[in-house]
């Protein structure tokens, strides 16, 4: 059944909220009281409640189906952390209120915060940044900021030619050249070279770990000394950190600034793309230079905002700004902190070895039928590469993942990393059970052998999704982003 | 372990296919000194949800929620009426857990939702085109300060005294790191907007001037003036809007020659949320600045059997595609903000908005009167739509907390948003929706009356 | 996607919930610990998500599209009643609490009672009937109460031969004896026949109005007053209230009893089967009659239970008894309250004029293409009675009602009421807007027009729901009512 | 009129399609003098949202929320905690608003559901076949009894004096009206129940005997025992179970010899609400019984393609289709009510149930040891799961309402349960689950140390 545009259905006259007719009283707009029409479609309620109900169908969704998006981490979201999100004294409190009428939501952010650092080894965390890329960019800030204060203007950062886009665009944003290191035949950072390219110009190196072939870097440690030993900080990119969370801390390895994407390892909804939240836990070095707002427990238990105000006060005057309004992203601070304690210690180590477990029980399920380009360098960590090696002439990854879509499944990551030739990377995550993961291998089994035998339906699929495949090329042509009424045109 | 549905048994049956002797053999590119042994220090085991929810319960129990009090608090953040529907749309879970819309023959669902999203901020703004939203109104203001950087090729930034201080403390921020240059300044206490002297600060090395409509004072400045200022110095006009529900009342910022323009859409649909997450709204007036703009678009196409569908589109911008040549640092949106905002405002309607608006000025007028006839309370404004400030025989800073002790938030004071700034100590904001009552203002009145007796 | 059935994908080891592992303690069971495996799967809390999920997506709903079930009265179901109904003060209250600490869920009661009261003119209601069936015997309970309080042993019931099938099923059930009474031409009770067979051996007549057929029974209060000449009661059966509710008064036109469904009139969810609510709404004869237990407010606004120990205090000695445990469905109360002050006064009666618009919107429409057996009997109440008249030797009404699915549509009620032959009962509420009718309307046609034309396509039909036709006739011959292990059989 | 989708424009539309003047024409048939001519006095006009759920939640305060106290009470509806992930699946619209699955192309969601329940209440009862719900506990009891008399054809009932006294009077209410002959009696304050003199009661002429296991007073009856002296007199066992927690820790009735075993379901999923909706389950031992069972069946059968599919079945039962011959008044059942319970059941599993129940029996036995040891309270149970009696030096109805005012709800007092029966006057059934916490046991203990000193 097709859904028509709200704007199609909806009328300004009809509403779907019972407000009094305006009445007179006062009027002080100033002279801008607004006089022509805004263009607002209403609906009633009933036809709100069908025109989204009927939306919503046409989604795929983690509550679904396993959604195999390597790097992405698209988890079970747990249903007690929307109801925890929703207690009036978190989703009914003002964050401009007196500081003695909102402790608990403090206590929030800062026990979160302990657990944060407690994970990740580390010294201490921003918690303002709204999503990972974001808490990339206070990642590097707070390097730039630390350079800046001894002095020492640097200009370059490196970035491994794996590292996901939004790397080198931060990189870039806060003003470094980016330059590239090279991997090695196993998928992993080439040490080496790394070391040959260090200098007095290089502020740091932003590292993926868990890389984004799936595989572990090994020589992490000697990667983050050597770094040091020429002056520079290590950032690390934690959307992988769910395969390693509760089993190594990130600290133990050098780490100087790492993004923890909430909603990816610590399950907050993606909710068809956010809102995140990408708090940064960082090393002592760098902890001084972390932005405005935070929180700080005095002895006595007493958890107190600090901002601009009272900065000196708990010896933060180092901080490099202010990267928000307000306090960051309090609803996903209470989803993950009801995550990590309904883990808690021993859950979330099990979460890390499910996750690799899960990735790779597929990765030696499939490698007989799909190119495994690093399937010899070891095992994987919690997502599975394979690469369109053996695919018939004229079939592509695309046209794989798509047919991955009629049998049930939405798309694995595709096309990245970019080291790996039509790269699949599949991250089924430690929600899924076996019976899923066995029925998923099967459906990719079938597709896989379709495509290595040149089977032309491919091409054209999906068949049975709501839509065939969308002409992005004419969306990106001809521009039409807003709804205009058919006789505007 | 309630979230983990792999049994013993199946673990070891798993292990048996990989080839693999235990667990730990999984783990052997990690070196051995880095691997925890055991579960990870000081984090206690795992616990039931009956616990946590508990522990949880607690927590929450220890705030003063906004409905338990007499509640006037605003700058940025406003306490509306949110009808039931909203959250039983987005706790859909093909809403709630779908990813971000890049395969579109399975995401139709939140593509057209942000299509309608879009097409819904445009007009509310009176622009040709939103985007499909940013982190919140702060960071897309700093977003529009940059965009206006890229189309006027110029660094100099003229931001308006009355901008809401956080804001103007991250475009400070991030300014640092791409060498603009910010000129500010804070807000003067005057019943008007001090649109001239805003005007005189702009000159031809101005890439925009930013200026908050109504201001963080409550004021509504003459957008068009400065506007008009603006253009004939070859500088934008960036409209930062922090309150949509005024939209409904007063002129859009579009309609009076703002270029850009943003704002934070928390009071439609989201919520309080302590400060997040929130909803930044992005839009330009003029179709040919679209390729500049930051953050997410859908648009309109068709299928290979030539049914409309939706995409994301002109993601060339986009950093995940461009790497370091993106025109922006966003990747992520607020996608399930985006989709409350756009059932709310489906709810309201334009007749609704129309209402809510009037309904929000018209008990506003009333607590001004009323407060403005407490011995020792000013009223600065001589316009506003549902906040205004007071200017109060006192440091208004310490009163606020003290009427926390009778249930009563009086509103946010300048000195909490100016710390630095002794001449504001004085002034309160008060911000007044359709969820405050008759009787809250005079509760408010009489413990000021009290208070400055 | 087919989803398979929990017992092919639990295991008895597997939880979704965690508690703690038994411990020592006492063991005071007496010895009867259970020894025995119970044999109940279990789903972690990902699996048991995404099982209910996909099996609700083969449903269709009120939230999915129109529901055109005549005497059903499947309407939107509002989101704040769900919120209300939650209200911790509402859910987690004991029903044996002391009564001082309960005193706000009993005023509930007690002004969702006086609104029923002041809606349909009538002098008391009881309140605990579960459900409309439940709430018909508690009516003719009552009425056989009050002939035996005054030694008046009747054995009769007169039932229309339009009534619902759940009306003869109460009166039997109560120890009574049914009689038909017949329909005239026009589709409404013949009073004279009624007049009639009226006489001592008679309890009471039980009617519908609205009727089934859809009309108005215009000699309502000369049917009553003949009833109660010949010292019998009058029933009303409620479930078409929505027709009339804020326009006519049952208690002006002579009723003794009528049952509301809260579910129906009301709003309250169905639920894919319940729960519902069926208070009884009693006359001045009838009232002291109603089961225990009630509320009643004093004249100092308190609000008192009146149960067996107490009902003397309340000057109700005579009630016949108790039809279930604790209060009624408080949370149907709530939901029920919640949707009246929401409509208050004129919203009501905007209901009603709105459902009665909408049904002969859809009659007028029709009835060029359909045969509308009453179409000529005035305007119809809140739905359209069409019959198989005119359709190709073979296909029926069963066909054209299956092949509406695969027009997106719930089937209409089928041959019922069974006056007509073939009958399709159409009822679409005032919560459908012009174009969701337009849309039923056009449907609707273009499978009449087949049915006309003998399109035999129509007999397999649906083509595209979840499932085709089932053999119901398997079902009912080798019952399978629970799941076996396939290697029990 | 926020539910109502018509405008004027579309209402003078459809009225010029039918061909009527006005509204009213359409209420032609309704005799002018019925007719109200405007909106029904008394009741106030349409209000907002925001204005209802105010009004709600004020009502709702004036409540003591068992979350707010120390919590005590049973007595056929217990508290336990309810994982949120229940309340998530019934919200989803496709079950919510549903209608009964009579139309099993487009209803197989809630029918699979429905078998899987009905498969799931088979088997904790240990029974063959179990029906698709009822309306509670008490109505299924008088189902049952009148299934008895259709299957043995008598008419005399007795009922063990330790039923729940709603449920007795459930039953002599009905059966006031179909001549069924009730024998039933009021428990005496003894350790373990008397068996002997209920057996004693059963004669030829018996139709079933009804027994509550575990028994109001919270004693485990020897069930096997009544079922072996039942079935020789030729009459049926009804056991009544009204905590199905319970049947985690002990023997199931069906395992016993129980002939229909019903019970009360509210405590898997759905929640204490003031005493309803709740869920009556309904099962029989013996395949052969199936069509004398009330209530909706849902079996298993194939479609038109041969797939897998349920529908309704042996309707022929039912008033809907039988009229005046149905085998029972029944006609809806509690749908939504029963997919809580599956739900919650699925997530429990047989593992979550055990572990469930076991820790409900050792808090119990924790506090009934607590309680033994206060001065003037004395434990009467030989026996028991989650809840106990103990007898207490004074009026038991009398100390509950005074402990109120600790927010102490202490348990439910027999007085209250069998108001005619002073001789039970001092006795107080408490219920412990796992909600209950060491620190409500220790707060209700002081406060009868105190209220008894």
């Amino acid at each position: 059944l097709e859904e028509p545009l709200l704007f199609e259905i909806g009328h300004s006259e009809t509403t779907g909220v019972d407000l009094p007719e305006p009445q007179g009283g006062g009027n002080r707009l100033g002279g801008f009281e607004r006089t022509a029409a805004i263009g607002l479609p209403g609906l009633s309620e009933p036809e709100t409640v069908r025109h989204y109900t009927r939306l919503s169908r046409q989604n795929y969704a983690i509550d679904l189906g396993l959604f195999p998006l390597g790097s992405c981490t698209m988890k079970h979201n747990p249903r007690l952390n929307e109801k925890v999100a929703r207690m009036p004294g978190f989703a009914d409190v003002h964050p401009l209120q007196p500081v003695d009428t909102v402790r608990g939501a403090l206590e929030v952010i800062n026990e979160l915060a302990f657990w944060l650092i407690d994970l990740t080894g580390m010294h201490g965390v921003a918690m303002s940044p709204k999503a990972g890329a974001h808490g990339e960019l206070c990642g590097i800030l707070c390097i730039r900021a630390a350079l800046e204060a001894r002095g020492d203007a640097r200009e370059v950062i490196l970035v491994p030619e794996s590292a996901h886009g939004t790397n080198p665009a931060t990189a870039a944003f806060a003003g470094y050249r980016v330059e590239n290191i090279p991997a090695n035949s196993d998928g992993r950072v080439d040490l080496e070279a790394l070391k040959a390219r260090l200098g007095p110009d290089v502020a740091g190196v932003m590292i993926t770990n868990p890389n984004t072939c799936g595989l572990f870097e090994r020589d992490m440690k000697a990667i983050s000394d050597a770094v040091h030993a020429a002056g520079g900080f290590v950032y690390c990119d934690g959307a992988n950190f769910n395969a390693i969370v509760g089993k190594v801390r990130p600290g133990d390895l050098g780490v100087d600034a790492m993004h923890i994407n909430l909603h990816k390892t610590f399950s907050t909804p993606h909710g068809g793309g956010g809102p995140g939240s990408g708090p940064v836990v960082l090393s002592e070095a760098l902890a001084p230079f972390g932005p405005l707002p935070f929180t700080a427990r005095t002895a006595d238990g007493v958890v107190h905002l600090v901002e601009e105000e009272n900065a000196a006060e708990f010896d933060h005057t180092r901080a490099f700004g202010r990267m928000t309004a307000f306090h960051g992203q309090m609803g996903m601070f209470t989803r993950a902190l009801a995550y990590i304690l309904s883990h808690g210690a021993d859950g979330l180590k099990q979460v890390a070895e499910d996750a690799v477990l899960n990735a790779n029980y597929i990765l030696r399920s499939l490698e007989d039928v799909l190119d495994a380009p690093f399937g010899h360098s070891g095992p994987c960590m919690h997502e599975a590469l394979f690469s369109d090696k053996g695919f018939a002439e004229g079939l592509s990854t695309l046209d794989l993942a798509k047919a991955m879509i009629d049998e049930g499944y939405h798309p694995m990551t595709m096309y990245f990393p970019l080291v790996v030739h039509g790269a699949m990377l599949v991250e089924p995550t430690e929600t899924e059970s076996k019976a899923a993961l066995d029925q998923f291998i099967t459906a990719l089994r079938s597709v896989a052998e379709r495509a290595k035998a040149g089977d032309e339906t491919l091409k054209t699929a999906p068949h049975y999704a709501p839509r065939r495949r969308l002409d992005e090329t004419l969306a990106a042509r001809k521009p039409v982003l807003a709804f205009t009424e058919p006789d505007d045109i | 372990m309630r979230y983990l549905p792999l049994t013993d048994t199946d673990r070891l049956a798993m292990l048996a296919r990989i080839g693999a002797p235990d667990i730990d053999a999984l783990f052997a590119d990690v070196p051995e000194e880095a691997r925890l042994s055991g579960p990870i220090p000081g984090l206690p085991m795992h616990a039931s949800e009956m616990a946590v929810e508990k522990h949880m319960r607690q927590l929450s129990k220890k705030n003063l929620a906004a409905a338990d009090a007499a509640f006037f608090l605003g700058a940025g953040a406003y306490r509306h009426h949110v009808p039931a529907t909203v959250d039983h749309i987005i706790q859909r879970g093909e809403f709630l857990t779908a990813y971000t819309p890049y395969q579109p023959e399975i995401a139709q669902g939140t593509l057209q939702m942000l299509f309608e999203f879009q097409s819904q901020v445009a007009r509310l703004y009176g622009c040709a085109v939103a985007n499909a939203s940013m982190y919140d109104g702060s960071t897309a203001c700093w977003e529009a300060v940059a965009m206006a950087g890229r189309v006027t090729k110029r660094k100099r930034v003229v931001l308006s005294g009355a901008l809401h201080p956080h804001y103007a403390e991250v475009v400070r921020t991030m300014a640092k790191f791409t060498e603009d240059e910010i000129a500010g300044a804070s807000p003067a206490l005057q019943s008007q907007p001090d649109n001239a002297g805003l005007i005189a600060r702009i000159d031809d090395q101005t890439s925009c001037v930013v200026v908050q409509y109504p201001d963080i004072l409550g004021r509504i400045p003459d957008l068009a003036e400065i506007a008009e200022a603006a253009h004939a110095k070859g500088a934008l006009l960036i409209a930062v809007n922090t309150e949509p529900v005024a939209l409904g009342a007063i002129k859009s910022p579009g309609e009076l020659g703002a270029d850009i323009v943003v704002g934070e859409g928390q009071s439609i649909g989201v919520g309080l949320q302590f400060g997040g997450p929130y909803l930044g709204l992005f839009a330009v007036r003029d179709p040919k600045h679209v390729r500049q703009m930051p953050g997410r678009l859908c648009g309109e196409t068709v299928d290979a059997e030539g049914k409309r569908g939706f995409v994301l589109t002109l993601s060339t911008r986009e950093q995940h595609i461009r790497r370091e040549k993106a025109t922006s640092n966003i990747c992520t949106n607020s996608g399930l903000c985006a989709l409350a905002f756009s059932v709310h405002m489906t709810l309201l309607g334009e007749k609704g908005l129309r209402q809510l608006a009037a309904e929000n000025h018209r008990l506003a007028c009333a607590a001004a009167d009323r407060l403005a006839k407490v011995p020792g309370v000013k009223l600065l404004n001589d316009s506003f739509f549902n906040e205004f400030t007071v200017l109060i025989d006192g440091d208004a800073r310490a009163i606020v907390r003290q009427l926390t002790e009778q249930n009563v938030l009086a509103g946010v004071s300048l000195g909490r948003l100016f710390p630095g700034h002794s001449e504001l100590a004085n002034g309160l904001l008060v911000a007044v929706t359709e969820t405050t009552t008759e009787e809250d203002i005079e509760t408010l009145a009489s413990a000021l009356e009290e208070v400055l007796a």
